[in-house]
């Protein structure tokens, strides 16, 4: 069993449901001969060839459409589109019709494909390079939105995300593409979409994050920890739909929770999961619910970025804000 | 060094005159001879037209939605109809009920959907044939999808798409032609240039001579027929159909009609379109000529045609009662609005539903 | 002083926008002699002509991006899009450009445009006319989201919107375009673009909506007034930014929130606000922060329209609800 | 009755051959003979590769991040900037720094951008030329909404705007086309076809002849030039420009050149293109060739080569001296990031802006 990055989770992945499904294509910008400009689909046009790995013009909408047409038609896009900047062209055709089509003919056609794209800032990378749209798509009726935030949950939840009736955005924090290693088998096991997954137990508070972000929130719970605190750390992985009750029942045991984001603040994934806490969780809330986010800003280019971004200390800081209160 | 790097042109092609006759200047294609096909289109293009009048009837006696008719449109669509196979797959815009029928969609269906049913997109026809799509020329990438679909599969099968005048300056259809030249892909891409988007005239959306010479941005064959000659139409589809069969790739056809009605009921040309105008283009819409012809070379006569008219609007009417009784005896619950959202429901939505059906009697069709 | 309907009250300010500014033009699919389709543009043309009021080509990625151009160059452009399903095309340019302009060349340049277009369902209308897209933009950095609720405010918010320096999302209830007349003085006062409007002073419960919600939630109002009850109802007329100030400081006084958004309620601007009140909020709360919303599904073809609306019923259900709890 | 409704050609044309001689075969325009001209751009030709090559160095030692070259573009970007009044409107994509610094940005600026700092993007050229446009093709819309600014306000000025071959398949540009053929916009639109769009070669965009014809689909001219030919590249803007000025709307050109660099330092071509492809493009590179017709004209000789390139260092490093010194002794605040977002800070902003001001220290450019 090899030890991998989240990146190669993902090319095992496309490999695996490849090789299971003929009707399982690659579809984007230089995903072919050149492996994605991340090395996502490396491998992919040598084994599989041009007509299954297919790099197309330079024009999302088309990318989206033509998704669009090939799934409902007996063909499995996995659409890439290069940065997630460049999703927001994609928007009309997930909005108008990916998310739609099944609903729209009472079932007679469906839509299964993946739009799959490295999302988030941290990587010095040009501007509309490092944006986390996921609060976007999460307000989409009839779409799925998963982001995995390590090796084996880029695995399973790409083989979920393929293997799934319906359409699915993908993303792919790529901050951590190649931060963490771990021992993940090719063993065609998908993992659920419709959980949230719990990366750390503890009884005094929970941290609730996703994507890249997971990184700092486990250095903020280290430090927490470090001072005596039991910190319970979620991976929401899902964010639409979502499973408030994972999150409910954490905090129904803490009674206290931060939500980090990394997208700006502003009707994001967080201020869902907040005002979920508000609603049924709101009986067992000792303090605040606090939102650690992104500004409502523009992510300024990449010298400021990581000053964007929260950080461990931010998230600590907001930890103990609402530790102190009793 | 300066040299010619390449050099195209748009040709147009009408067959039939507005007064029933053939042009006499030039080789008529062998259908126009085919009077079997002939008279079963236009047939069906009276069908269309009857079917036509009673939905905007229905519209205005308060049973109906806002409706998009297809008067003066009949040949264009017909023809588009005729020249599929069953197994090809269609991409319409909103109008095209022609070809629609041709395909086996039912009359009802398309009452259904327009009276803002959602199981009016569940088509008796072709199962794989695209809904109605509202936002315009998205649907020409649905067909370039399709059509590289078949490609991959190594299926015989071609995709055909229609956009307006209005819609060939929308970024989807131009991407769409890019991608029939990309892959070569067996797509048919029909402008039915009927002069009108609503109220902007066909000569604001750009100042070229022909809307068909988008397609020479891909290096597609691209042409131009008189939208309201059923044998011109039906020619040109067929020559694109079987060269997109055939592995010849994409083909451009611009079919130069007139929107007889308003854009849709929800809308009044009056305000904005000179009467003049819409009188003249009635001497050239397309059942006239055509049954002038057939009646002319013999295969149709006035007593067939006033059978046709009977039987048609008998059809029509079952259709329109199919439709009342299900609007009115089946409607659709509120639990369908979450039924088809995912093959299998997620647990919000199942929340979301149950929740849903204890307000079942509220927000009733007002 | 005329009494006039809402779109009456739009049409007034554009009409008086450009009186005042020459730079000032409409931009848009049948803006010019139809009139636009709702007739919000009824009349401009015949006063200002062709130069003015200008149709445009069938392109919304045209439309946004040509009045991001028009924009930086000294041109005020008010950009329609038909409808609100239309406007998803527009996301890249508003995403991208519109909101960044300024920032993205430290004031050098700044795009001062308005997008306005009828929003929201129930009037019987096709397929991608009846939706309410207000999450996606007010997630946008970088652009105001305002959404009038009366003829005042959609003469006094559409005044400020096309004088404001940055770019502004205006967002018509399309619903209520002629529900109600009001007396509107054609003063050219503008109203502010940073503070909710509060239509009803009450101290047992905040109903807290936008845009066409306000004419159910009035009625709900009305009802648990019937009641006994008193009932304080906010319009949120601006949702960005957001003033959470009033929202907060009515359910200090209230302690319990309501909050009718006709949005699908995943990730849609109340949770936005639940999630204020979950945090700066959170002391003053004696109830769950309820919200009643569109359902998380693609809106039904009109014929169901009316089902998937909060209703008043639902409304006045949620109130009790948390007006039961002691 | 069949017949052309349209026909159409596309030109391509060459003046100064690879070998620095002019072409035998026909009229060279007057320009040719213009040395002043000629020498004053071959300078901005050599000034920006030796930018390229310090930009990269930068890169490279860890001082500036992802870096998009022009080698092998400068011909084409050259001549785009000097055919440009500076009341003019320049959209660029993102290395088009030869037409940039002739309008008056600095090297220092487009250093600081790509090093990751804003104020890259406040340039100290015209106040109203867009910024660098990272969402491929997006900036012809805003050039064709300028077009139609200056149309309105009737000022004599022409917006300018550049994409590449792969740009050249995205709606943007296609709809740019469209809308400068609606309203006779003064647009000239540049085409650099580089062949490559990263790793996707030139025939997969599309497999038509040439990608000036997509100017066709709007009826616009539409020609293909030389794109490492100087003469022919500024003699086709020239053109362009003027007949836009003059009212005559829009033009399309094709600059047929060669991407000599990886896409961006970021990306290593020697996984998917061809060694020699490169080698052989190097025989036809602009630079050397516009130096041998002027040595060969008696307009420029060696020696004045060597000064050129010794100064040309010298402005280099004076740039790159100055970017280092702004980033590493005059960092931008975090409190940049809000305070170009509105003309007034929204209040929820201020509070952030405070907020973030207390975690100031965190997160530093790593
Ligand atoms: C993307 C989009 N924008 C706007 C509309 C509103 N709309 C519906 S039909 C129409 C005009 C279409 O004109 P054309 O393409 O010529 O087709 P026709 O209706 O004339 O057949 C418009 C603007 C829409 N449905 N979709
Ligand atoms: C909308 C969008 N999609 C994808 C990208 C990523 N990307 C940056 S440059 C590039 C290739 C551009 O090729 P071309 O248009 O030929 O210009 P060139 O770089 O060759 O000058 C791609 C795909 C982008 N910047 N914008
Ligand atoms: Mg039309
Ligand atoms: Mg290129």
């Amino acid at each position: 069993m090899a030890e991998i990055t989240l990146i190669e989770g993902v090319t095992m992945a496309l490999a695996r449901a490849m090789e299971e499904d003929p009707g399982v294509v690659m579809f984007g910008e230089d995903v072919g001969v050149n492996g994605g400009v991340f090395r996502a689909t490396a491998g992919l046009h040598d084994k599989f060839g041009d007509e299954r790995v297919i790099d197309t013009p330079l024009a999302e909408v088309m990318i989206a459409g033509m998704s669009v047409g090939m799934a409902s038609q007996g063909i499995k896009p996995v659409a890439e589109a290069q940065f997630c900047g460049f999703t927001m062209p994609m928007i009309d055709h997930i909005m108008c019709h990916a998310g739609r089509l099944r609903n729209r003919t009472r079932g007679r056609m469906s839509c299964p494909m993946v739009l799959r794209f490295p999302s988030g800032g941290g990587i010095h990378a040009p501007e509309h390079h490092s944006e986390s749209p996921e609060a976007l798509f999460a307000h989409m009726p009839g779409v799925r939105v998963v982001i995995p935030s390590s090796p084996s949950r880029a695995y399973g939840l790409m083989l979920a995300a393929i293997r799934d009736p319906d359409p699915v955005i993908f993303m792919e924090p790529k901050r951590i593409y190649r931060w963490q290693k771990e021992e993940v088998a090719d063993d065609g096991e998908e993992l659920p979409m419709d959980v949230c997954y719990t990366l750390r137990d503890g009884n005094d508070i929970t941290l609730v994050t996703w994507g890249s972000m997971v990184k700092e929130t486990l250095q903020a719970a280290d430090q927490l920890e470090q001072q005596g605190l039991s910190v319970e750390v979620i991976d929401v992985a899902t964010v639409s739909p979502l499973d408030m009750d994972t999150i409910i029942e954490s905090v129904e045991r803490t009674g206290r929770c931060v939500i980090i984001q990394e997208a700006p603040k502003h009707c994001g994934v967080a201020s869902e999961i907040a005002a979920g806490l508000a609603d049924a969780g709101i009986w067992h809330l000792h303090a605040p619910v606090k939102r650690v986010c992104g500004y409502d800003v523009v992510m300024p280019l990449y010298r400021n970025e990581m000053k964007y971004m929260p950080s461990v200390r931010r998230i600590v800081d907001a930890a103990k804000e609402i530790l102190e209160v009793s | 060094m300066a040299h010619t790097a390449a050099a195209f042109k748009v040709d147009y092609f009408q067959f039939l005159k507005p007064d029933g006759k053939l042009v006499e200047d030039q080789q008529v294609p062998a259908l126009a001879r085919d009077f079997d096909r002939l008279t079963e289109l236009y047939k069906l293009m009276v069908l269309t037209r009857t079917f036509d009048k009673k939905a905007v009837a229905l519209q205005r006696t308060g049973k109906l939605g806002t409706y998009a008719s297809s008067l003066g449109h009949e040949a264009a669509h017909v023809a588009i109809g005729a020249a599929m196979k069953e197994e090809d797959c269609f991409a319409p815009m909103y109008r095209e009920y022609g070809a629609q029928f041709y395909r086996g969609v039912k009359m009802s269906e398309v009452l259904l959907y327009w009276g803002g049913d959602e199981r009016g997109s569940d088509f008796s026809g072709p199962k794989h044939d695209f809904a109605w799509c509202v936002p315009i020329a998205t649907q020409c990438l649905h067909a370039a999808g399709a059509a590289l679909a078949y490609k991959l599969k190594k299926e015989d099968r071609v995709a055909v798409t229609v956009v307006g005048d209005g819609g060939s300056s929308k970024g989807d259809f131009l991407e769409a032609i890019n991608a029939g030249s990309a892959w070569k892909l067996p797509l048919v891409l029909v402008i039915v240039n009927n002069q009108w988007a609503i109220s902007v005239p066909r000569k604001k959306q750009n100042t070229a001579a022909t809307l068909a010479q988008k397609g020479i941005a891909g290096g597609l064959p691209s042409i131009q027929v008189d939208g309201n000659d059923l044998i011109a139409c039906l020619w040109a589809m067929d020559k694109a159909v079987s060269a997109a069969r055939q592995g010849k790739g994409s083909f451009v056809i611009e079919m130069i009609t007139y929107r007889l009605s308003d854009h849709t009921t929800a809308d009044d040309a009056r305000r904005y379109r000179p009467g003049d105008e819409v009188d003249e283009a009635w001497d050239r819409e397309p059942l006239k000529r055509l049954k002038a012809y057939l009646v002319d070379q013999g295969a149709w006569d006035e007593q067939q045609d006033e059978e046709l008219l009977g039987e048609c609007k008998k059809w029509v009417q079952q259709a329109a009662d199919e439709y009342l009784e299900m609007i009115e005896n089946d409607p659709q619950p509120v639990t369908a609005m979450f039924d088809y959202m995912f093959a299998e429901l997620p647990q919000d939505l199942i929340e979301q539903r149950t929740y849903a059906q204890e307000y079942a009697e509220d927000g009733g069709h007002h």
